[in-house]
């Protein structure tokens, strides 16, 4: 709170306040880091504290005055108004996945993707990108805590001495390390260093969000624990089960590259095709050519008919009709296909695409088996079972959790809480003072991962430093740090003990390589090498094979693998829990870029409804936000319901992450905890309550309808066989006048629909990139949302299984805009390189611009949103203007970025280069396309020449600069009804 | 003394309008009436000592509206216009549509002075006031919307143009704009217009008051007019012109209203027709309103024998015809749509018609077209609760109209990703009901303190039938 | 009841005086606002601002000479011209005037390392971005906005900075350029051997673009 | 008679009333005839119906056409000479945009020069007069239908009275300027 009070306090009194300098510490990592002596960090923060009163934080109201506070001494590499950039990652369940962090006067403001790294590529995620709210989050705790009173640093080492010596007494007997998944070469050594010196600690990992089903199956199949790497670009034909390729799988952001690289016709000769079976829809099923609708019990039926097909050529049953040109196709491609199953299925059906893809000759071409990056107990949850049950029976002494939240993400049935109690001693490292920081004995705030120096590897292995981007803002310490408190050995510094474990792959060149493997954001030559592992013959022999229909081996209830869906014995609707979308476990909830990011589906915000499918909704008579209780055993939980289009009808999908009790002030009791319903085995019953619930939703009407061809082409590969140009207009409108920018640019974008698997980063790109204002729930639902890009999500055909298409819009640069010539001041107006130019300064708001736009991608302030955001001034982008009340505004094709660029290139007096905007620096599949149309040799060119290339709305006569490659699927002929 | 023409009529058309009910052959005015009774009577009205209790009974309830009025525009200014339920598809709402209805009103007060003015339409004379005071109050009510709907009202004077330091100029190309000046003429012309017509009245009224005090009032009102021959020259050449420049002003000020919509792509407002269709617009509620004010007031007043039964015969004719234009307009706006052939207008106006609007579209259908078809039926055209209770459904239809037009079309956009709906919040309805208020109390205090009655015209008027009759009594 | 005159003749004055003052009031009100903002007062034109050391610029730049770049070290490179910091300062005034009593707060900066507040003189609204490297690129003197810096014992500001004021060079550049060498000369005026302003534009490469877009300045 | 107009200079004007406009038109021919100087007429409406002597028309719009050209081309200097801005790819000079206002702004100063032209002519507002100090007078704006002669000596006054009084008047009331 008090810290959210100075962060808002203007920011004249904010630079000279020093609570506030200490807040706003920054550091120099990379090249300078390795020099920077502490005194340099001090200097920065002045100057950073300058930057701010040099307009860094820009409004739409002129005032005279204010101050100006250069540094004492200016630091190295530190220019006024110019970015550095430096290079980290963003770590998700352990897994690695590169970033570079944009730092103006010393403060990151901008998250991009790393494209020296094999696991981004240049692209990121919504998780990435909201890191830098989630840095900056005013409610991250600042002080250590002794039960529930604050205490010093002082009494931690105090109270750490005596524990060591107990600890060392007992050779460290009742010591358990709780962790979530740890790649961390260094974290990983610490432990081992722990463990040596107290030989009967323990150490567990676990993540709720379980990937244990890969791990089972790889070790029912070959013997030991095996990570797959799949192989997109390679896959002609992809059968994806319940699959989470391009949503939540470690290496999602490379899959969906090279899943991108082979879906437009008129760029890849041969178009792969994609199968998805699945019970609930995701986002490989919404662009697959096939999405087949298989409830969890269908689905081990199919999977295990498929299975007998391929691999003892049994006769595909009859039914369902598709089963047998699937087969047939997935033989004939033989070699270039890949079968995935999704995380959340059991491990037998794992192990049985494993088994099939190696029959189909699949493995070393579509995908690859590695070494895991880091060793991990088979089954984490039975791990943390036993962990529980420890503390249950009072053997855990001393606990330390680190990163892991068990108190809100673990089963109830467990009963954590009660356990907790019995362990006299216990330490949770956590950013926020959340659900188990209150109930364990020490709290101490975990500094986050942009102020601390450590190490992860990437889902092939790929190593990248961690190196801290500025000081911790609010005190806390790391887990390099902590976990040092149980040495005797004063530890070395991270940054030292991180160099030393890498000293040998960066041998030879001692500082250079360490500051080249720093800057690059990899460390060469640390991918894991693909296993030679041979495959168990006898693999199918000792599971069985006669599942329980209804999924499998969780069913039997051991807190097994996955959380486990759930079959009534009556009607059999079974509960999927899933990963949210944007929450993930629960872990950004107090994010509030995630909480309003449209889900990709649903597009709900700040809520978490129970999708059910449209033939249930219509049976109990359920319409949107209507609540029902869902009991399983004796627990259960309210929760309103979302008619999903495309549910498999025998069951309902929950996301877990949301219903924070002790998140901070924007996650706190934001939507349902779906986690006591986790870990049960029993029936679910559906009740329907009376009660109601209005849940917001970007799409602000439930309708379903064929999508006007003016607003979204799409067809076949056959019609694109056919006519290339069959999506293009052939007739052009008549003109009284035309106007042509005179240049010397001409901007354009060319958005590629096949591409597009609506994962929502350009949209958090453009929020991060822009200032773009959060309004909370009660705004959205009164349609007041301000995201300048928006993905529409049209659905075709029938309610029980329709055909999904993502249209990204944003501003058109119409070179005839309509907004233009109907505002009566002139404030939004052309330039000479074909913008769309929005003049806040000059908007008196009539508004008329939005309601004659066609595409309706203009957004207003209806009140002074910037105003209310919780975010501390510092995180805003200082070159982009923050909207006052009452102004209209919209994409810009961030035009600070092509401003820079043009004052770059007058500078040197050459024509300007190549601008890139933040949605397409985010997007994982080049979707977007940015760049000169005047420049006939450009990228955006070659697009707009594509045969697909097709103007949204073209009949308005706008002429757009923004246009779209129309949608082309790949749909097996052999297959007559083809969604489900 | 004899009227000739009365022989035929029945016994009782003899007696005076202001003790029988009005029948559709009463003269245009009683010819028992004097200049000398006329003036008095009518300036014994603004000269009263004290008011009526019916004006007290009228009076507070709109002055409190007016009031809440006052609140609603502070609380606004205060926080933003997001008080208001406006959304993102539909961005105007009750401040744009309440604007329209209310220049219509103002408009049609205009029309009635003016152009009927210029037609010499005799039963105009003794409405002309009332009519005026309608259209200077609507345009007043009106005036404020325009403002109060910016997202930053404070810098509305930037849509004056004019040589700044930023070197900015207006938009020219915005119908906006245009409405803005449209505007700001139409309230600036209605007052002098208004005032005009007023200082010779002003002049009957000094001279008929008593009491130093409202003596100097009405005399500086009058600023001295005395009727000298020079006077009379000038005033009545200044208002005629005057009259013939209102009468296109008006006209104009409703088509450019119409362009706001007409101007603009999109989907239900993209029509040429609609210039024309707004002027039909005004004119309906303007006599709608005229009715609802002159069949109070010509009782409460005691002046049945200026405003007669063909003074309702002849307004309620008037507001058949212009009903019957607007179902015109309405019949061409479904039957363009369709004819267009364009999807997104065909989807919008399904939705209008069918869906979740429905009520708003038939609504507007029944109340403007519908119903005053019974004024076909002459016996109901001097009926007068059935006037009123007809007129009060078309002021709200045409109010329904507005919203049909700004709100429904807003919401069905041309991508149906962008569709929603709109629901009006407190503070939209309180300023509505505010300027209500603020209407009624401009008309109230306009009834007790203005000569309600354009006497100098009266005079002239009642002359000549005089000497009318005196010519067709000697034939 | 006794008649009389309304008014006495004395009305007829008092009427013209009040229709006088009308008219007055009307007019004087229109002019005002037409006129403030064009007001150095309301410009802060050559207003001085209060700094913690009275620096003098006359002293610094006429007196000693030193380059503007020496102390405004990022005016070529960046947006921001930069403000020294203490330690620019300390290099000449940890030898001279080691002792004197107006650099106190300067020498207590780098004791305490703690950075002296300036109070702002030129300003610009905040979503006005303008660019110091750019202009200086294409030989726009400092003179030319912050005007003869090199005369001022106490910074103040010199130019009204309206975007009228931006515009009038915007709209025609070429009279306000100098050759790339007399950029930060601020003794510098048009001489017979200066290339004429439209030689100078094509000399120093100002582009060929719409210098009065919106989008050159708001973002 | 008022205390006011007691001290004042002798009674040398003569304000007479008639019920009638005709009995006004009547008596105002023979005072021509008669050469007396009729210095006004004060009527409670018109005395001629429908005839333009007066100027004021060719004022207003001589003011509206003012209005229209002026504010026209300063439409047009802002869009092409002062500030050309591409909006929406029209044209600069897009004139027929530029007529609703020039139309608008053309009718408020013919309103204006009216208004304003109107109480010049009229030499209005004079607040007093010294007509007002007749008590006939108020009949003015009524029904009572007055002129006003200049009757400088005594005996001018006398013959004037016996001249009006044969013309039934309903008032004869002297007065002084």
């Amino acid at each position: 709170m008090t810290s959210r009070e100075k962060l808002w306090r203007s920011l004249e009194q904010a630079a000279e306040d020093p609570a506030f300098l200490a807040h706003a510490a920054q550091e120099f990592p990379g090249l300078a880091a390795a020099l920077a002596e502490p005194l340099g960090r001090r200097q920065v923060l002045r100057l950073m504290a300058a930057s701010i009163a040099l307009g860094g934080l820009a409004g739409c109201d002129a005032k005279y005055g204010g101050n100006l506070i250069p540094a004492v001494t200016i630091p190295p590499n530190i220019i006024p108004a110019l970015p550095n950039f430096y290079a980290t990652a963003h770590v998700l369940d352990g897994y690695a996945s590169g970033v570079v962090v944009k730092h103006v006067m010393g403060r990151p403001v901008k998250v991009d993707g790393n494209p020296e790294h094999p696991a981004s590529l240049g692209a990121i995620d919504v998780y990435g990108q909201a890191q830098l709210l989630d840095f900056y989050d005013p409610d991250r705790s600042a002080e250590i805590m002794q039960g529930s009173s604050p205490a010093a640093l002082a009494n931690l080492d105090a109270v750490f001495s005596d524990q060591r010596a107990q600890l060392a007494a007992g050779h460290g007997a009742g010591l358990r390390i709780l962790t979530g998944s740890v790649t961390s070469p260094t974290v990983i050594a610490q432990i081992e260093a722990v463990q040596r010196q107290y030989p009967e600690a323990q150490s567990i990992q676990w993540d709720p969000i379980s990937r244990d089903a890969g791990r089972k199956a790889a070790s029912l199949a070959y013997g030991r624990a095996l990570d797959t790497i799949a192989h997109l670009d390679k896959a002609d034909v992809l059968l994806s089960i319940d699959g989470d390729l391009l949503s939540s799988a470690p290496g999602r952001l490379r899959y969906a590259r090279d899943f991108a690289s082979r879906r437009n016709p008129s760029r890849t000769a041969s178009m792969s095709r994609v199968y998805a079976i699945e019970p609930t829809p995701t986002l490989i099923g919404s662009v697959a050519d096939h999405r087949f609708i298989a409830g969890p019990a269908d689905i081990s039926r199919i999977t295990l008919a498929l299975a007998a097909s391929i691999l003892d050529n049994a006769p595909t049953t009859a039914e369902p009709g598709w089963l047998a040109p699937l087969v047939t196709d997935l033989k004939a491609a033989r070699g270039r296909v890949l079968m995935h199953v999704g995380a959340a299925q059991p491990p037998e059906l794992h192990a049985l695409a494993l088994q099939i893809n190696e029959a189909l000759g699949a493995r070393g071409v579509t995908y690859d088996l590695i070494e895991p990056p880091a060793p991990q107990a088979l089954l984490q949850a039975d791990a943390m079972a036993a962990l529980i049950a420890d503390m249950h029976a009072g053997k855990v002494r001393h606990l330390l959790i680190v990163d892991s939240n068990p108190l809100y993400t673990s089963p109830r049935s467990w009963g954590c809480a009660e356990a907790l109690k019995r362990v006299p001693f216990s330490v949770t490292l956590a950013r926020q003072y959340d659900e188990t920081a209150r109930a364990t004995t020490w709290f101490v705030p975990h500094s986050h991962d942009w102020e601390a120096w450590s190490d992860a590897r990437a889902y092939d292995g790929t190593v990248t430093v961690l190196q801290p981007q500025a000081l911790p803002l609010y005190g806390g310490l790391s887990a390099h740090q902590v976990l040092g408190l149980y040495l005797a050995a004063p530890p070395m510094s991270t940054e030292e003990s991180v160099r030393r474990i890498w000293a040998a792959n960066l041998a030879g060149h001692s500082t250079d390589g360490w500051s080249e493997a720093l800057a690059r954001g990899v460390i060469p030559g640390t991918a894991s090498a693909a296993s030679g592992a041979r495959l168990r013959s006898d693999l199918r022999a000792d599971f069985r094979t006669d599942l329980p229909s209804g999924a499998g081996a969780p069913a039997t209830g051991a807190p097994g693998t996955t959380i486990p869906p759930i079959t009534a014995p009556g009607d059999r609707l079974t509960l999927l829990l899933r990963a949210d979308p944007n929450l993930w476990d629960g872990r950004f909830a107090n994010n509030p870029w995630l909480q309003e990011l449209p889900r990709p589906l649903t597009k709900v915000v700040w809520d978490n409804p129970v999708l059910i499918a449209p033939a249930l909704a219509a049976r109990m008579q359920l319409t949107n936000g209507d609540c029902m209780r869902l009991s399983i055993d004796d627990a259960s939980v309210v929760a309103p319901v979302w008619i999903m289009p495309g549910q498999a009808p025998d069951c309902i999908t929950a996301l877990l992450g949301s219903g924070r009790r002790a998140a901070g002030s924007v996650g706190d009791d934001v939507g349902v905890d779906f986690y006591p319903l986790t870990g049960l085995t029993g029936a679910v019953a559906l009740g329907k309550t009376r009660d109601r619930v209005a849940l917001a939703s970007t799409v602000h009407h439930d309708l379903l309808m064929e999508t006007p061809s003016e607003i979204l082409r799409h067809g076949t590969l056959a019609q694109f066989h056919a006519d290339p140009h069959f999506a293009a207009t052939a007739h052009s409108e008549p003109h009284l006048y035309r106007t042509v920018p005179a240049g010397p640019a001409a901007w354009g974008m060319s958005i590629d629909l096949n591409a597009c698997i609506g994962c929502n980063a350009c949209i958090v790109a453009c929020q991060a990139e822009n200032n773009i204002s959060v309004v909370g729930k009660a705004q959205v639902l009164r349609e007041r949302e301000m995201h300048w890009l928006r993905i529409d999500r049209y659905f075709e055909g029938g309610v029980d299984a329709p055909e999904s298409f993502f249209q990204p819009v944003l501003c058109m640069h119409c070179e005839e805009a309509p907004c233009e010539n109907v505002c009566p001041v002139g404030a939004t107006v052309h330039d000479a390189e074909g913008l769309n130019v929005m003049v806040y300064n000059r908007c008196v708001g009539t508004r008329f611009c939005s309601n004659n736009c066609p595409y309706k991608v203009r957004r207003f302030n209806f009140y002074g949103y910037a105003r209310q955001q919780t975010r501390p001034a510092q995180s805003w982008n200082p070159d982009v203007t923050v909207r006052a009340r009452g102004v209209m505004e919209k994409c810009t094709y961030c035009i600070q970025r092509i401003a820079e660029a043009r004052i770059e290139a007058d500078r040197d007096s050459r024509p300007v280069g190549e601008v890139r905007t933040a949605c397409q620096n985010a997007c994982p599949t080049q979707a977007f396309t940015f760049g000169n149309l005047a420049d006939a040799t450009s990228l955006v060119a070659e697009r707009k020449r594509s045969s697909l290339n097709f103007a949204m709305l073209e009949g308005q006569g706008t002429r757009p600069r923004t246009t779209y490659e129309a949608l082309v699927r790949n749909p097996n002929p052999a297959i007559k009804a083809t969604r489900g | 003394m004899n009227i000739p023409g009365m022989n035929i009529a029945s016994p009782d058309a003899t007696m005076s309008p202001r003790l029988r009910a009005p029948r559709f052959d009463d003269p245009v005015v009683d010819p028992r009436l004097t200049s000398a009774s006329m003036t008095d009577r009518i300036c014994s009205i603004a000269l009263r000592s004290q008011s009526y209790p019916w004006w007290w009974l009228a009076f507070i309830p709109s002055m409190a509206l007016a009031m809440l009025l006052v609140v609603s525009i502070a609380y606004l200014f205060y926080a933003g216009i997001g008080i208001w339920g406006i959304n993102w598809p539909v961005m105007w709402g009750f401040a744009i549509l309440s604007y329209v209805w209310w220049i219509a009103i103002a408009s049609g007060g205009t029309i009635i002075s003016a152009l009927f003015f210029l037609t010499g339409a005799e039963w105009r004379t003794s409405l002309n006031r009332i009519a005026e005071s309608m259209m200077l109050f609507g345009a007043a009510a009106a005036g404020i919307y325009p403002i109060l709907h910016l997202g930053r009202p404070w810098f509305f004077y930037w849509l004056f143009f004019y040589p700044n330091t930023m070197t900015l100029w207006a938009q020219f190309r915005s119908p906006l704009l245009w409405d803005f000046w449209a505007l700001v003429t139409y309230v600036f012309a209605s007052i002098l217009f208004w005032f005009l017509g007023l200082v010779p009245d002003f002049a009957s009224v000094r001279d008929r008051a008593t009491g130093i005090a409202r003596q100097r009032i009405y005399g500086i009102l009058a600023c001295g007019f005395r009727g000298t021959g020079r006077q009379w020259l000038n005033l009545r050449a200044a208002y005629g012109v005057m009259a013939a420049i209102m009468a296109p002003v008006v006209v104009s000020i409703h088509s450019i209203v119409g362009l706001d919509f007409a101007g603009a792509a999109t989907p239900g407002w993209h029509t040429t027709e609609f210039p024309p269709f707004f002027v039909f617009g005004a004119l309906l509620s303007g006599f709608s309103i005229v009715l609802l004010l002159i069949i109070p007031l010509r009782r409460l007043l005691g002046i049945e024998d200026m405003v007669t039964g063909r003074h309702l015969d002849v307004l309620c004719k008037l507001l058949l015809t212009s009903s019957l234009c607007v179902s015109y307009a309405y019949l061409m706006d479904a039957f363009t749509t369709f004819y267009g052939g364009d999807r997104a207008e065909r989807v919008m106006f399904i939705e209008r018609a069918l869906e979740y609007y429905r009520y708003v579209y038939w609504g507007t259908v029944l109340f403007n077209c519908v119903l005053p078809q019974v004024f076909w039926s002459r016996r109901l055209r001097l009926n007068q609760p059935v006037i009123v209770s007809i007129c009060l459904c078309v002021v709200v239809g045409m109010w329904l109209e507005r919203y049909e037009i700004v709100v429904t079309s807003l919401h069905r956009p041309n991508l149906p990703s962008a569709w929603g709906t709109y629901h009006a919040t407190f503070w939209d309805w309180s300023t509505l009901l505010g300027t209500v208020g603020m209407f009624l109390s401009g008309i109230l205090l306009a009834v007790r303190y203005l000569p309600i009655v354009s006497m100098h015209e009266m005079r002239t008027l009642i002359a000549t039938t005089k000497a009318r009759n005196g010519v067709s009594g000697a034939a | 009841m006794p008649l009389a005159a309304i008014f006495r003749p004395a009305a007829n004055f008092a009427s013209k005086v009040a229709l006088l003052v009308v008219v007055a009031v009307v007019s004087i009100g229109a002019a005002f606002w037409w006129l403030w903002p064009r007001m150095d007062y309301a410009r802060h034109v050559r207003a001085v601002v209060a700094q913690p050391v009275p620096f003098s610029h006359q002293h610094h730049v006429a007196g000693l000479g030193i380059d503007c770049r020496f102390c405004h070290a990022s005016v070529e490179i960046s947006s921001n011209a930069g403000l020294p910091p203490t330690h620019t300062c300390m290099t000449c005034h940890s030898q001279i005037w080691t002792n004197a009593a107006v650099l106190a707060p300067v020498r207590d900066s780098w004791a305490r390392q703690a950075p002296i507040t300036w109070h702002r003189v030129t300003d610009l609204p905040d979503y006005v971005y303008f660019n110091h490297s750019i202009h200086v690129a294409k030989g726009v003197g400092c003179e030319s906005c912050h005007g003869q810096i090199e005369t001022m014992p106490l910074t103040y500001k010199a130019k009204t900075l309206t975007m009228g004021f931006c515009l009038s060079c915007h709209r025609n550049p070429a009279p306000h350029l100098r050759p790339a060498a007399a950029v930060y000369d601020t003794a510098w005026t048009r001489g017979p051997e200066t290339p004429s302003p439209m030689a100078l534009m094509q000399v120093n490469h100002v582009p060929d673009r719409e210098l009065t877009d919106c989008s050159l300045c708001h973002r | 008679m008022s205390a006011l107009a007691a001290n004042r200079l002798p009674m040398n004007r003569l304000l007479a009333g008639f019920d009638s406009l005709q009995g006004l038109q009547h008596a105002l021919e023979r005072l021509h005839e008669a050469g007396f100087v009729v210095l006004e007429t004060y009527t409670p409406g018109p005395v001629r119906a429908e005839d333009s002597g007066s100027r004021l028309p060719l004022a207003m719009f001589a003011a509206g056409m003012a209005g229209f050209v002026g504010c026209f081309g300063l439409m047009t200097y802002a869009d092409v000479v002062a500030y050309p801005l591409n909006i929406g790819g029209r044209p600069a000079f897009a004139w027929p945009a530029f007529v609703p206002i020039a139309f608008e702004v053309g009718a408020l100063c013919a309103m204006v020069a009216g208004f304003l032209g109107c109480f010049m002519v009229c030499r209005m507002p004079q607040l007093y007069d010294p007509v007002d100090e007749c008590d006939s007078f108020r009949r003015a704006s009524r029904d009572g239908w007055f002129v006003a002669i200049q009757t400088g000596d005594p005996d001018v006054a006398a013959r004037a009275r016996t001249l009006l009084d044969a013309l039934q008047p309903t008032s004869v009331e002297a007065f002084c300027a």
